[in-house]
């Protein structure tokens, strides 16, 4: 019995409890045990990714109830790889939020930050629907939570908001999760998979309609348009290290894409044709324009790099819209990329306002501004696609699979044009924000309100040694991804075949060979 | 005797029916807000305890099982319904009763719910 | 005795929860009878902080009495009152305001006569007045506002403060 | 039966999304709340209805048991909208004294943009 | 050396300086200078083998699963690029060490510096067009970095900016071009490509292919239209444009054209884009640095004309045409790099570059005078100096040349360049040189420190050499190169000397330097024209675009995400609506198969009742308390309907957390106004309920349609009631399901709970420790607020309703795994009670008598349910496996333990602890200073005996 | 007979709850709305147990009694909300 699997959501959901009961008063106490209920994370999440690296898709029935009656983990290349993403993302970020004192604006920050790990984690390893919903859930009330922390009038009401439109998608998670349970008699995705492929033909309209909707939910999450309009103003106004660590929320939104449209509707089951190919690559690459249109279009850094979230959403989406072991490949690498440059802008994009504001525009000189202005240009450069980061080779990695494409014209023009667009952006924001010289009679007032909300608590004493190391750390990230494309290309390369098996999958699952 | 039982059973169902009905068709008649306070106590006692009465009946004497957790429900009501009541009282004599409209509360001078410092400037909530 | 105060704090309280407990259980036995017993034990030691001061209850004869006395009112005052509300015409009818001076001290005592008084119907125990010396109550139809008050006081109030007073 | 419980999940969520188009939280709440009552039915009703046949087991009999499997997914699913309803309540409500007014829109005042000149 | 170590060197070498700036600028300048130095000597190490022939390469995997390879090579043409890179790079330095004042941070500078050289040693030696695009898409950004370096100019932003739009823009087009090239081949590696010249010519794909790659050609050597950028990436100090603008980067589109020629070039195609834009780029080029009055202007745009005429050689196609480009891109790198440096040094010296204010420098600073003159007169193509013999060969290539047929149209306008090309070369030495010395120079100019001209010096001294021993000092190299550029085929016949007879390039010559000489002449009165000709300012247009294109972005931004949540709701709903009604519309449904349910006349009551309550709210919904009353009804309906329909557990549960949510709701009411305004119009009302119609018209058909079909398959629930007594122990199939069978949801929607208490609190904390907790003590209450705040008759029936309560939530709690109920509702019933005994006597009375603490019964539950879960891996067995067993202790009856029962306790912790924190910290908004209560309830007679009222006060 | 009995209590009762529900929508106050929901809530448990009753099952017990304990809290906090604006204080 491998307890590891669980082990990734079993930790925080100690731990965090650990942290309200016993540590409520102690804020030295959490931040020691935060830092290294993650770094026990990372220890997991490359455990368990060395054991999946083999190719065998292992099993945790939960409660010892066999599948697929009663909720199973599985952990493959894909669950594995999504873990390690989680654990290497949340390292920097809580770094980065104890050396901000993001941690002390608001109670509780450690705990909603472990509960959200473990939904992210939760998300990715299940192998049950429903468990999927509750997962999501789980990480969409820690992110409600993380988002509003501080509080702040404007901070509030794009929560609001947020909160809003998610439970809108939660709703319809339900809604696509009864229909299908109505339709198959089952929650256990291998087993919807198996039920689907024999589903008789008076029942695929309601099936087609579950898939649908299911499909939907998965885009609220990944921010497709027209289904994104809950991220621009819930990642610009949240605080930027959350905003950093919701860099995989998206993501698993786009996991669970691939996850059910390469299992249970797959392209070759014929009940879901033309339920996800006719409108999710048009909608994607719809997304990375809007994204990189709002890259250039935004006069503030947080929602700037917001909209780089959503076109690097878009470009990843237009990969695994392909549904081809190739495409799929590229997206799995430009998952790890998108990931951790959004996070990095983000947490950049924090540097630049807790020292002189967020809008793009002239400001004061700040401390510290050559290396953050550095920092800007390499984050700036993954984000955008630029080499020699990571974020070139996703690129390359996207455009080289999706030649094969029906409308491969249009994918990389899109692609590329919106590159140029976001290198526009990007420019701009960067030349105004570090190289603008500042006429001191230009700003006078306004510098209260224009940062945090002035009632703020006083901030404590920051670490800006140990807030850079954090911000390096996911530099790092990047540079290792680029350097071990090969080996990472490699890895996903594999996981995509994996995904297109999905035999092995259900046989694993379910059993039924043995 | 089983008649016997069966038309006691009819008849308590047949006058919590009844009760049941004037209680509630006393909220639709009766016109001043007070007034209507007064039906659902209807309801409450013989219009709910007549069923459960049935009920108890019908399980010990026709089941032959004792069964007397509908009580349990009687006890409820009897013990919440009077605070309800109370309270929409107090609503409406909040609301709608100015102290010199009731009768003299003697050495107390007021009732209570008009014994409070009035805050000024706050507004009217005549719709409610 | 302090200690067995601390533990029983509400004696009654214990055998009513324990009654409770039976009836939920719903079916006689000494499983139900024990365990009704240990949280009937438990659950008023855990709200006693909010039920300070104990009641005392004495007479029991007269709360059976009382009991009864209620029921059998209840049902009349139900006949007399679906007798109002279904054929009585609304302008005939004389809805008026009473107050009924208390000699009612215990908080218990004054409740369980409120309460006596709205459940049988006709009447509605509206408010006390600002120190508690005087009840106000609502009749649907009380043409001599006088007789109500008395019979109140005569055949509740009285027993109530022999009960708890 | 069926005709009714579909025609009042229909009705529901048509209510709830109406009150969702509303620009003020309060009755977004509320239409979120409609809604999430007409997924609870909706997903309850995926079991297929049954009188009369409740998940207990008898121990003595042979009697139909109704689907017990959407049960429990709507009682998860019911916990859950209620823990979000609470933190959305929380969260407007915080908004509404924060910001003294209760729009759910983010009107140009709300927005942390400030205008950048281009050079 | 490796080609490895050359390419990478620049870059370590790029940290150096950065670090070693506190060492100063000595230290920083000789780091790079050393390692630029290394490098060539690495580069120069290889020249036997690459002047035999021999093609140097280097190679490791790097990311074979897309074809991209760190492979390397060295050949003929890499090897000259590099060896310019290098090598003015190295005379940059120097220059630059100088040049540079105090205050610029210069370890920035060479940094910026290393990155770009390494960077374009990159693109010469790559031997993979992916990796080469890496390199090409590195020098945009380094040179944005150099271009910007001097932040505090305007115009070193926009320059810099302009020139990463212009040649990004055209990087990007080029990765297209690349990746097509690639997959017509079917690798990216060029030696390979180089050798599918047929294959590539043949396929459908080279046209697309050969614009993109010459897009981006173009864009980085500043071909027209693209040639607006380099005049204005002048505003980077004085070595960068001499290194980038002059020398290095922007021959890297020249070098790519020269690398794809063998493949790309010979086409008509090719011929005619590359040739007319290299042709146009270099008349207008020309003319438009005649009439420049700013020094490094005047060079920038005689810069672009040469790359125009390198770019029109190569695109003739023509092998000898081909060598003739070789061969000018030697002698250009030398005389412009070395005019660029006297740029700067006059530019340095006189503290201005305008031509208009410069003249008789040439008593002032001779040596500059001298090394400009020489290197101008190369460009002006005068013999004896090198620019003249590249000349000559491009005006007789254009000889041999027709355009559409023509044979005079090349020529002459070729001609025309030149002649151009002459006047600007005899302007830049006759109005900075020549002429009275000025009083008004804004410094006093002398001649600069030798390590200033040094460098200009040796270049001019190459110019002069080239010149006259041509053959002897680049024959070899513009032999080798060439022969790498026209792919190793046969060079044809050439010769590198001064005279070759009375050719018509000979005579074009003549004409070009004499009219360059009249046109001098006549500067003035032409500048008079050439201002009042209207013309389109290039870097305008593009401000213009950029800065539309940023508002139009900005505005559909802002227009899409306006944030109005109820348009964002509306798309959601119809996109779903719409692709659900797609989805349903393309799949097929059955007939019915199950047999409705017979209506019954009570639910047909309970659905008057929920359908009247749902309309009202809908009709009622300003009114927000009557809305709430309404949504009670609403509940209380689909908790009975949930009994109706064999849910038992689902009732209890829907009417709990509905008492608990209206509580929640009333608790928020208090603060938040109590009527909605109306602010929208009855047109969009009308459109909203349309959509909503069909919205529910949408849902209810769906589940209508599955209601009257039955499962596709058997459902796993029979499963579930088949092992829930076996092997859950439970008879309630339901709770075996939350509480085993899925335990793990239970476990996670426990988790949902306590985060939101959690969030709850935390924000409660925020909000009350800023402004807004004087704004709530200083507001008043909606209406008027009654007396008797905690009515006696209240208080006393919770004093009795609370422990029933309690036992009612113990009995629903255990009975839970056999019969309906459970630790989720027994929690919400338990916290109802404690909530009633809040109401009751209020807050802070019942506060203070609180035994438990919320946070800790959150943690607990949490933790309970987890350790039962763990509880079973020492039991070898998975999370959450459950046991149970029967325990017998006569004289009782036998009953059931089950670990099951454990994890409910947890879950009722939890869910109780929710609950309270949740409703504890709403209240505390609500807190007002006098608000401390001494007495459980408001009134009590029984305190008008004080003994008495002591006493209560003691026991509370 | 008792058949017969049942029926007639569940039309009373059924009319019972429509004539609420009109009070319900019809009424001027929210006071007497508030009211209306409470004697609907008792009907309502009426007409559990007296389906419970028909049926012979008791498996409405339970709601029943747990309706007609939360609904005084519902009640009370509504009529709390209108006298004193705040429900806890």
């Amino acid at each position: 019995m491998n307890h590891w699997i669980v082990a990734p959501i079993v930790l925080p959901a100690i731990l965090a409890p650990f942290i309200i009961m016993v540590l409520r008063y102690h804020l030295d106490l959490q931040r020691i045990f935060s830092v290294a209920g993650v770094v026990a994370l990372l220890g997991i999440a490359l455990t368990i990714t060395a054991q999946a690296s083999g190719g065998d898709i292992q099993v945790y029935e939960l409660g010892d109830w066999p599948a697929p009656f009663g909720i199973v983990m599985v952990l493959d290349r894909m669950s594995a790889m999504m873990v390690l993403l989680t654990a290497l993302l949340a390292l920097p970020i809580v770094l980065y939020a104890i050396a901000s004192g993001w941690d002390d604006r608001g109670k509780h920050f450690h705990a909603l930050f472990h509960f959200q790990l473990m939904g992210v984690c939760g998300a990715f390893l299940t192998g049950d629907a429903f468990n999927l919903f509750v997962f999501f859930e789980v990480l969409l009330i820690a992110s409600y939570g993380l988002m509003t922390h501080g509080g702040g009038a404007v901070r509030l009401k794009a929560g609001v908001q947020y909160v809003a439109y998610n439970l809108l998608g939660s709703t319809l998670f339900l809604f696509a999760l009864g229909t299908i349970y109505g339709v198959t008699g089952t929650l256990n995705m291998a087993d919807i998979a198996l039920r689907v492929a024999e589903i008789p033909a008076e029942d695929t309209a309601l099936l087609r309609v579950g898939a649908v909707l299911l499909l939907l939910v998965f885009c609220i999450k990944a921010a497709v348009l027209p289904l994104h309009f809950w991220l621009p103003a819930s990642y610009a106004n949240a605080p930027l290290p959350v905003a950093a660590l919701f860099a995989i929320m998206t993501k698993v939104g786009a996991y669970s894409i691939l996850r059910m449209y390469t299992l249970a509707f797959g392209p070759d089951v014929e009940v879901t044709q033309g339920l996800v190919g006719d409108w999710l690559q048009p909608a994607a690459l719809l997304t990375l324009a809007v994204g990189a249109v709002g890259i250039l279009g935004s006069q503030h850094i947080a929602r700037m790099v917001a909209f780089c979230a959503i076109a690097s959403m878009g470009t990843l989406l237009i990969a695994i819209s392909q549904f081809t072991p190739g495409a799929t490949a590229a997206a799995l690498y430009y998952v790890f990329h998108s990931t951790l440059a959004t996070a990095l802008l983000f947490l950049i994009a924090d540097l630049i306002m807790e020292r002189q504001g967020g809008a793009i525009a002239p400001k004061p000189p700040m401390p510290q501004s050559g290396l953050i202005a550095a920092l800007f240009f390499v984050g700036a450069i993954a984000m955008a696609g630029m080499p020699p980061l990571s974020g070139f080779v996703g690129k390359l990695l996207v455009l080289d699979a999706s030649r094969d494409a029906s409308d491969a014209t249009s994918v990389w023009a899109v692609i590329l044009i919106g590159s140029f667009v976001t290198i526009v952006g990007l420019a701009r924001a960067g030349t105004l924000i570090f190289w603008k010289s500042y006429d001191a009679e230009v700003v006078t007032t306004d510098e209260t309100a224009e940062g945090e909300n002035a009632s703020a608590p006083a901030a404590p004493e920051p670490q800006p040694g140990l807030a850079f190391t954090a911000v390096f750390g996911a530099v790092a990230g990047l540079v290792l991804l680029t350097l071990f494309a090969g080996p990472a290309l490699e890895y996903t390369s594999k996981t995509a075949e994996q995904l297109f098996t999905p035999e092995n999958y259900i046989s694993a699952v379910l059993g039924r060979e043995e | 005797m089983t008649f016997i039982v069966e038309l006691l059973i009819a008849f308590f169902l047949i006058v919590s029916g009844i009760f049941g009905f004037v209680g509630s068709f006393g909220m639709i008649k009766l016109k001043d807000p007070m007034s209507r306070l007064h039906a659902p106590t209807k309801a409450t006692t013989l219009g709910v305890g007549g069923v459960l009465l049935a009920s108890i009946v019908h399980s010990v004497l026709l089941e032959g099982k004792l069964s007397l957790h509908e009580l349990l429900i009687t006890l409820f009501l009897f013990l919440t319904a009077p605070i309800t009541a109370l309270f929409i009282a107090k609503w409406h004599i909040h609301r709608h009763e100015k102290p010199e409209d009731l009768p003299d509360a003697g050495e107390d001078e007021l009732w209570a719910t008009h014994a409070v410092e009035q805050v000024e400037d706050v507004p009217d909530h005549s719709a409610n | 005795m302090k200690l067995l105060r601390r533990i029983f704090p509400h004696p009654h309280l214990t055998i009513l929860l324990t009654l409770v407990w039976i009836l939920l259980a719903n079916k006689p036995s000494l499983n139900s009878l024990i365990f009704g017993l240990i949280l009937g034990i438990i659950i008023p030691f855990v709200t006693q902080p909010y039920w300070p001061d104990r009641p005392k209850l004495r007479n029991w004869p007269m709360v059976v009495e009382y009991m009864l006395v209620v029921l059998w009112d209840i049902v009349v005052a139900n006949v007399t009152v679906a007798r109002i509300i279904l054929f009585k015409r609304n302008d005939n009818r004389q809805p008026n305001w009473i107050c009924v001076p208390l000699e009612l001290r215990t908080p218990e005592a004054i409740t369980v006569l409120a309460g006596t008084i709205t459940m049988t119907p006709g009447t509605v125990s509206c408010d006390l007045s600002a120190q508690g010396h005087n009840l106000l109550v609502h009749c649907l139809d009380a043409p001599d506002p006088e007789a109500v008050r008395d019979q109140i006081k005569q055949r509740y109030e009285r027993r109530l403060k022999e009960i708890f007073e | 039966m069926e005709a009714l419980v579909a025609s009042a999940v229909g009705i529901m969520t048509a209510a709830g999304i109406f009150l969702i188009l509303r620009r003020r939280t309060f009755p977004v709440i509320l239409g979120l709340s409609l809604i999430t009552y007409a997924v609870n039915v909706f997903l309850f009703a995926t079991g297929r209805l049954a009188l009369n046949a409740p998940a207990v087991l008898n121990k003595y009999e042979d009697v139909p048991y109704t689907d017990p499997l959407p049960q429990a997914l709507v009682l998860t699913a019911i916990v859950i909208s209620f823990g979000m309803t609470a933190v959305i309540v929380m969260i407007s409500l915080s908004a509404y004294l924060s910001a003294k007014n209760d729009h759910i829109d983010m009107t140009a005042q709300d927005s942390v943009d400030a205008p950048g000149d281009d050079a | 050396m490796s080609l490895f170590l050359i390419a990478a060197l620049p870059f370590l070498g790029a940290v150096f300086p950065a670090l070693l700036i506190r060492a100063g600028r000595n230290a920083a300048a000789s780091a790079a200078g050393l390692t630029t130095f290394l490098a060539l000597m690495g580069l120069l190490i290889h020249i036997p083998a690459v002047m035999r022939g021999d093609v140097v390469t280097a190679r490791f995997d790097w990311i074979p699963g897309l074809g991209l390879n760190a492979n390397f090579m060295l050949d003929g043409l890499g090897f000259l690029f590099a060896l310019l890179i290098l090598g003015i790079g190295l005379l940059i330095i120097l220059y630059a060490r100088f040049y540079l004042s105090r205050e610029d941070p210069m370890g920035q500078f060479f940094t910026y510096l290393l990155l770009f050289q390494g960077a374009m040693v990159g693109i010469v030696l790559s031997d993979n067009i992916l990796l080469l695009l890496i390199f090409w898409e590195l020098t945009s950004l380094s040179s944005f970095l150099l271009i910007g370096y001097w932040k505090h100019l305007p115009e070193g932003r926009q320059g810099a900016r302009m020139a990463l739009a212009v040649t990004g823009s055209g990087g990007l087009a080029m990765i297209a071009g690349m990746l097509i090239l690639g997959n017509i081949v079917g690798s990216y590696d060029l030696s390979v490509i180089l050798q599918n010249k047929e294959l590539i010519q043949a396929s459908p794909y080279y046209m697309p292919a050969l614009i993109l790659i010459l897009l981006g050609c173009f864009t980085k050597s500043a071909q027209f239209p693209f040639h607006f950028w380099l005049p204005h990436a002048m505003a980077a100090p004085t070595p960068v444009s001499a290194y980038l603008h002059s020398a290095t980067m922007v021959k890297a589109g020249l070098f790519l054209m020269a690398r794809m020629w063998p493949v790309l070039a010979g086409t008509d195609a090719w011929f005619y884009i590359v040739a007319t834009t290299g042709l146009i780029t270099m008349l207008i080029g020309a003319s438009i640095a005649l009439f420049k009055d700013d020094l490094k202007a005047l060079l920038a745009f005689s810069t672009v004309s040469h790359l125009g005429l390198i770019t029109m050689l190569l695109g003739f196609g023509t092998k000898i045409a081909a060598v003739a480009a070789v061969f000018h891109i030697i002698n250009h790198a030398t005389f412009k790099a070395a005019l660029f440096m006297t740029a700067g040094i006059v530019d340095h010296e006189t503290g201005t570059r305008d031509i208009k204010r410069l003249g008789g420098l040439r008593h002032l600073m001779p040596i500059t005078f001298t090394i400009g003159t020489i290197a101008a007169l190369s460009m002006a193509g005068l013999p004896p100096l090198n620019g003249f013999l590249s000349k000559e060969m491009m005006l007789e290539e254009t000889v041999h040349t027709t355009w559409l047929n023509s044979h005079y149209l090349v020529p002459g306008l070729a001609l025309l360049a030149a002649l151009f090309s002459a006047a600007y070369s005899f302007r830049f030495v006759s109005h900075v040189f020549l002429g009275p010395q000025r009083e008004d120079y804004p410094a006093h100019p002398h001649d600069p420190p030798v390590g200033l001209w040094i460098a200009p010096a040796f270049l001019v001294a190459l110019v002069i050499l080239i010149g006259l021993y041509s053959a002897a000092v680049v024959g070899p190299l513009v032999a080798v190169v060439s022969s790498a550029v026209i792919g190793g085929e046969k060079l044809p016949y050439y010769s590198l000397k001064l005279w070759h007879g009375f050719t018509p390039a000979l005579y074009m010559s003549v004409v070009a330097t004499l009219g360059g000489l009249f046109l001098l002449a006549l500067h003035r009165r032409g500048e008079q024209i050439w201002n009042a000709l209207p013309r389109p300012e290039a870097k305008q247009i593009f401000e213009a675009i950029i800065e539309a294109l940023t508002r139009l972005s900005r505005w559909i931004t802002d227009e899409m995400h306006n944030g109005v949540l109820s348009r964002y709701a509306i798309i959601f709903v119809a996109f779903t609506v719409g692709l659900g009604y797609y989805a349903y519309s393309t799949g097929t449904i059955g007939i019915e198969t199950r047999v409705p349910l017979p209506a019954q006349i009570i639910p047909i009551l309970g659905w008057i009742c929920l359908v009247g309550a749902t309309l009202g709210i809908m009709w009622f919904h300003r009114n927000r308390l009557l809305s709430l009353v309404l949504i009670g009804v609403v509940g209380l309906i689909v908790s009975v309907a949930f009994n109706y329909l064999s849910a038992p557990d689902l009732a209890l549960t829907q009417i709990s957390v509905e008492v608990v949510t209206m509580i929640l709701l009333l608790l928020s009411l208090n603060f938040l106004p109590t009527e909605t305004p109306w602010d929208s119009s009855a047109a969009r009302r009308w459109r909203d309920a349309a959509i909503s119609v069909v919205a529910g018209l949408g849902t209810g058909a769906l589940i209508y349609a599955m209601m009257m079909r039955d499962f596709a398959f058997p459902t796993i629930s029979e499963f579930h009631l088949a092992n829930s007594y076996k092997g859950g122990g439970g008879t309630n199939v339901v709770n075996v399901i939350l509480v085993d069978f899925r335990g793990f949801d239970t476990f996670g929607e426990i988790i949902v709970l306590g985060i939101a208490a959690l969030i709850i609190f935390a924000l409660t904390e925020s909000v009350l420790g800023t402004n807004v907790r004087s704004y709530l003590l200083n507001r008043k209450p909606h209406w008027p607020q009654s007396g008797d705040s905690h009515p006696l008759m209240m208080v006393v029936v919770t004093r009795v309703m609370m422990p029933i309560a309690l036992m009612v939530g113990a009995y629903i709690f255990f009975r839970g795994h056999n019969q309906p109920g459970g630790g989720f509702i027994a929690g919400l019933i338990v916290a109802i009670a404690y909530l009633m005994q809040y109401m009751a006597s209020g807050y802070t009375w019942a506060i203070e008598r609180q035994r438990f603490y919320y946070h800790g019964t959150i943690g607990w539950g949490v933790l309970i349910a987890a350790a039962t879960g763990l509880g079973a891996w020492f039991n070898e067995r998975p999370f959450l496996t459950s046991d149970f067993g029967y325990i017998n202790w006569p004289p009782l009856e036998e009953f059931e333990w089950a670990t099951a029962m454990l994890f409910d306790t947890g879950v009722f912790l939890a869910v109780l602890g929710a609950v309270m924190l949740a409703l504890d910290s709403l209240s505390r908004f609500a807190w007002q200073p006098g608000m401390a209560q001494e007495f459980p309830m408001d009134i009590n007679p029984l305190r008008d005996n004080s003994p008495e009222e002591q006493q209560e006060k003691e026991q509370a | 007979m008792i058949d017969y009995a049942i029926y007639f209590a569940f039309a009373c009762f059924g009319a019972a709850i429509m004539m609420c529900l009109w009070r319900i929508i019809t009424a001027d106050g929210v006071g007497t709305r508030v009211l209306a929901l409470d004697t609907m809530v008792i009907n309502t448990i009426a007409l559990m147990i007296l389906y419970g009753l028909d049926q012979g099952t008791e498996i409405f017990f339970e709601a029943a009694m747990i309706i007609a304990m939360l609904g005084f809290v519902s009640t009370v906090a509504y009529a709390r909300f209108m006298l004193r604006g705040n429900i806890i204080e």
